[in-house]
């Protein structure tokens, strides 16, 4: 049974990753490429990845999608020039024949791991107490491995800096994306003003909850980001502009925190990022909770784009 | 054939059809797409090696599941940069064409040491 | 009592699975983009809500019953909200219907 | 403390390890809080202070004659991660801060922040990137784990990537958007040969790998698949064809940061793969491919910058050429492997190639923005005047070019030495004749450059800018170290292998 349902789904993910590469036209592309982020979540459902399921729902399928999809609607005109400088078949062949010979070799190796499978889930077990969390996955985020995930937040950070170069001088210290116009009546901004104190409340929930069960800052701040660009785009309020002093400290707050709190453990735990006894819990919480308005703001800035336009432009 | 090795040679597959992708697309946008492709299918990878290495009570290896959020969220990122280069390109030329230079569209052949 | 509950859950999440296809097969049959959007949300909160009221007697506890209803109304905002604006889109001018 | 730590492998000094990397980043975050030309002094403030941790990092080094080892967190590894310095590492760490210090007086030039306006785009971006490369880099050789090493290299992409197109050109957007989609897909590749190198061993740690990596079909995979990755963020043929329009289109300051430090980063992954990771597993053929591209890469790259008419293009091919000499290591690796010889000589060869030429090419790459500023062009048909205008740029060019080139006693010379020797010594005779005539190409094209730039002027010529003569000492300083490099044979003995046999007792041998 259970392989027939995973049969049915392999089967599903391949069609669509077929769509959206061979689909002549973009937009019909990127609506293949979002069931295809949703059906991966049933995938790693069925590896019993829950966390990475609630991930790739949210940015993988859902940030990416909408990213995609507002390229896709601006990039129309480009798409029949593209189309003509297609490479021949020569190159077409050997194209398929290096990527059907990196699947063979990759669907190899796969055949090939090891059995029983190395693991550290035993060690993580072991050790798991002394980070105070119950969810393996946030100790090994927060605790063994919290190295990554400072980076990764430098990464979104750095990912942000380049966005935000692109801008084109005269547009430097203004405002991302169209300037908004509110239409009082619009079923949008009455969602915006409605959904909002509720996505808000699960956004938190989801960091809370992250500490012992699936969940975490990640998918916490992708719904909070979401909320936020949902404001945005009803045109309730603006974006703000990149040269503003409070939005710079909202981006760098939670790494900076990360990092006191990591230098604060080499002077009292002993080691760069670790916890002193019995303190691991309510850290790994400061952090997390410093770390969720930063990400938000980030996921949020990054879909918005780089500066355009400064107030008073038309 | 269980799950895991099923989703595993799935994996497989779309890492090959996400580079076939990103070599043969000429429009950017489409690389990017390939790119997410390929990326997945590289997670999925992952994601199967996790949970052969179920056991402690775990049903999944909670180190590679880690591993894979941080990849997801920098692979963002990335698409993130890409498209607003892409977008800027198209603003300051009118066209997201990489061939307009002299170097030709990416070396198929390149990747054959794969 | 376990087993009448059981059996009301199967009917119940079998006619949405029925309404589902219908809204599927009606987005694929269906002339226009109105009224493939008319079959999509009707059919489709009909069906989720079949689906949510014949998990109910499934769950666990009230809690996990309340946000499941939870999920089902969001989806319903979600899902009016998204067909409103893009049948507004249309009217407006937009790629053809 | 934590139970699974057997013994606490952190040595003295370790925490100047962890520091090496976040300064960087702190000096980030706060320049980007400040903003505007706050940006440009906190750079310079944490520039001071990271050449104050560097000097301490090889102070240390020096004095315990052993690697530095840090465990985040206090975890050791397979569960944590372990920062590890070797003499490689920290031979990098000094070059990467002599050359940012380079590039930055430099640039303090260029990129100033004017009086009267807030904040300037190009001025911002660029300190806060040279800062993100600088901290990348820093990672990408100190780090112990192959996972956050590909966190590493995402870091180094995205502070690239924006760096080539600093000043908005079309031309210069789309090579930035060539550069980062070859890039990710570089790291793609490479994350996937880490996870199945996770997958069949259970662990991401270089040691431990070192220790269970055997020769078999996945290991075969993983290295494969990391090794090409790399390779296209290392721009070794033929996967180069991004670098020329991408490092040649960035401003001055941006393109010799790239090309002389960024390249690096991956190409310095490779080295620690294929000597301390999969020394049991890479064979003979396949580091002769590598050394073959490597050849191809010298061969291709020096004839084409022979022909190009302009002359940031031509120092862009150039850098495609020198690319070729940092491949040609791993034949002889593992040629001295096989002969049961130590390959020391050829690892310190290759290492003393990337310090050479990431010097000399951050000074040519500079020279050639000195030129284009001065002339207003950089057309190499018409250099006349540039002698006159700029006698210590050009001065620093050739000596540059001599380091390229491998003339005594440049470091060039010091690396080319001791690669031939290990060519000898392993009897691959072939390699040795492509070094001899990629320096013959070398030496035709720098010499054609400084011939005609030193004819004289036209009448009443008059350049069109004076540049300053701090950007023309800054330039003059690299091609010095380059050039006197190779007085580094005067040391007393290997610093590069410090370190190193420790990695191999807890490696495979």
């Amino acid at each position: 049974m259970t392989e027939a349902l995973t049969l049915a789904l392999v089967g599903l993910l391949m069609a669509l990753a077929v769509w959206t590469l061979v689909a002549r036209d973009t937009f019909a592309a990127v609506s293949g490429f979002v069931p295809y982020g949703l059906l991966l979540t049933l995938a790693w459902l069925q590896l019993r990845a829950v966390d990475v399921a609630m991930t790739e729902a949210a940015i993988g399928a859902g940030l990416t999608g909408v990213l995609l999809i507002a390229a896709a609607a601006r990039l129309r005109p480009t798409e029949a020039p593209a189309w003509a400088e297609r490479p021949g078949l020569p190159t077409r062949v050997l194209a398929a024949i290096v990527s059907a010979a990196v699947a063979a070799g990759i669907g190899a190796c796969v055949l090939l791991l090891p059995d029983p499978a190395p693991t550290l889930a035993p060690a993580v077990a072991q050790n798991i107490a002394s980070t105070g969390v119950g969810n393996p996955i946030t100790a090994v985020l927060m605790s063994f491995r919290a190295m990554d995930t400072l980076l990764e937040a430098v990464v979104l950070l750095l990912g942000l800096i380049g966005v935000w170069s692109l801008a084109p001088d005269r547009a430097w210290g203004g405002r991302p994306g169209p300037a908004p116009t509110e239409d009082p009546n619009s079923i949008l901004g009455y969602l915006a003003r409605v959904l909002p104190p509720i996505g808000i409340v699960v956004g938190v929930y989801i960091l809370w909850v992250g500490a012992d069960l699936p969940g975490g800052k990640f998918q916490g701040a992708t719904v909070l980001a979401a909320m936020w660009l949902l404001v945005m785009m009803a045109g309730i309020s603006d974006a703000p502009a990149v040269d503003r002093t409070w939005v710079r400290l909202a981006l760098a707050g939670g790494p900076a925190v990360f990092i006191a709190i990591g230098l604060l453990g080499a002077g009292v735990a002993g080691a760069f990022l670790g916890y002193p006894e019995g303190l691991a819990k309510p850290l790994i919480v400061v952090v997390e909770a410093a770390l969720l308005p930063s990400l938000a703001v980030t996921l949020a800035l990054l879909l918005t784009g780089p500066p355009r336009r400064k107030d008073g432009d038309t | 054939m269980n799950t895991p090795t099923l989703l595993g040679l799935c994996a497989a597959v779309l890492v090959g059809l996400g580079l076939y992708g990103l070599i043969v697309s000429p429009h950017p946008l489409r690389k990017i797409m390939a790119f997410n492709v390929m990326g997945n299918g590289i997670f999925l990878v992952c994601a199967v090696i996790a949970r052969r290495g179920a056991g402690a009570g775990m049903g999944g290896d909670p180190v590679p599941q880690a591993l894979l959020i941080t990849a997801l969220v920098v692979a963002f990122a990335a698409s993130a940069l890409a498209v607003a280069l892409v977008l800027r390109l198209f603003e300051e030329t009118g066209s997201t064409s990489l061939s307009a230079q002299a170097a030709g569209p990416q070396p198929a052949a390149a990747e054959g040491e794969v | 009592m376990k087993g009448i509950l059981d059996i009301f859950t199967i009917v119940a999440v079998a006619a949405g699975a029925f309404f589902f296809l219908a809204g599927t097969v009606g987005l694929l049959r269906f002339p226009d983009t109105f009224t493939r959007l008319h079959a999509l949300t009707k059919a489709d909160n009909l069906g989720l809500g079949l689906v949510v009221i014949g998990l109910l007697p499934q769950m666990d506890g009230v809690m996990a019953g309340l946000k499941l209803i939870l999920v089902w109304l969001m989806v319903l905002l979600a899902s009016a909200t998204v067909s409103q604006i893009i049948a507004r889109a249309l009217r407006r001018g937009g790629p053809e219907p | 403390m934590p139970p699974s730590v057997p013994v606490d492998l952190t040595t003295p000094g370790g925490l100047l390890l962890v520091l090496a990397v976040l300064l960087p980043f702190v000096g980030l975050m706060l320049g980007f809080v400040l903003g505007g030309r706050r940006a440009q002094q906190v750079a310079w403030v944490t520039i001071g202070l990271g050449a104050v941790l560097v000097a301490a990092i090889a102070h240390r080094l020096w004095v315990s004659a052993d690697a530095l080892v840090y465990l985040l967190g206090g975890w050791a590894p397979p569960l944590g991660v372990m920062l590890r310095a070797d003499g490689l590492s920290v031979c990098m760490m000094v070059l990467v801060m002599v050359v940012v210090i380079g590039i930055g007086i430099y640039a303090n030039a260029d990129f100033r922040t004017p009086d009267g306006v807030r904040e300037k785009r190009a001025a911002l971006t660029f300190w806060l990137l040279l800062l993100a490369v600088w901290g990348s880099l820093n990672l990408v050789f100190v780090s112990g784990d192959v996972f956050t090493l590909y966190v590493a290299l995402e870091l180094l992409t995205f502070a690239g990537v924006p760096l080539v197109s600093l000043d908005g050109r079309g031309e210069t957007l789309q090579a930035a958007l060539r550069y980062l989609l070859y890039a990710l897909a570089g790291s793609m590749l490479y994350l996937l040969g880490v996870f199945l190198l996770y997958g069949a061993y259970g662990t991401l740690d270089i040691a431990l790998l070192a220790q269970r990596v055997g020769a078999e079909p996945v290991a075969w995979g993983a290295a494969a698949l990391m090794t090409a990755g790399l390779l296209a963020k290392t721009a070794l043929f033929p996967l180069h064809l991004w670098l020329p329009p991408a490092h040649a289109g960035a401003p001055a300051a941006a393109s010799a940061l790239l090309s002389a430090l960024v390249i690096k980063g991956a190409w310095f992954l490779v080295v620690r793969l294929w000597v301390d990771v999969f020394p049991g597993v890479v064979t003979l053929p396949s580091a002769q491919l590598l050394g073959a591209l490597g050849a191809s890469a010298i061969l291709v790259g020096n004839v084409v910058a022979l022909r190009q008419a302009r002359l940031k293009l031509l120092v862009a091919y150039s850098t495609v050429a020198q690319i070729g000499y940092l491949f040609l290591m791993f034949p002889l690796v593992a040629g001295l492997d096989a002969a049961q010889l130590d390959s020391a000589i050829a690892v310190t060869g290759g290492l003393l190639q990337a310090i050479s030429h990431a010097t000399a090419k951050a000074a040519m790459f500079m020279a050639a923005g000195l030129v284009y500023a001065t002339l207003g062009h950089d057309r190499t048909a018409d250099l006349r005047g540039a002698g006159r205008a700029l006698p210590m740029t050009m001065a620093a060019f050739a000596l540059a070019g001599a380091s390229l080139i491998g003339l005594p006693p440049s470091g060039g010379f010091l690396a080319k030495w001791l690669l031939l020797s290990a060519a000898i010594a392993t009897a691959q005779w072939w390699w040795v004749a492509v070094m001899l005539v990629g320096g013959l190409l070398t030496s035709a094209y720098v010499f054609m450059v400084v011939v005609r730039a030193m004819a004289p002027a036209p009448l009443g010529w008059e350049p069109k800018v004076r540049v300053p003569r701090s950007q023309q000492g800054a330039v003059l300083a690299l091609a010095l170290c380059s050039f006197l490099l190779g007085l580094a044979a005067l040391l007393p003995f290997d610093v590069a292998q410090i370190g190193r046999s420790g990695a191999l007792s807890m490696g495979a041998r």
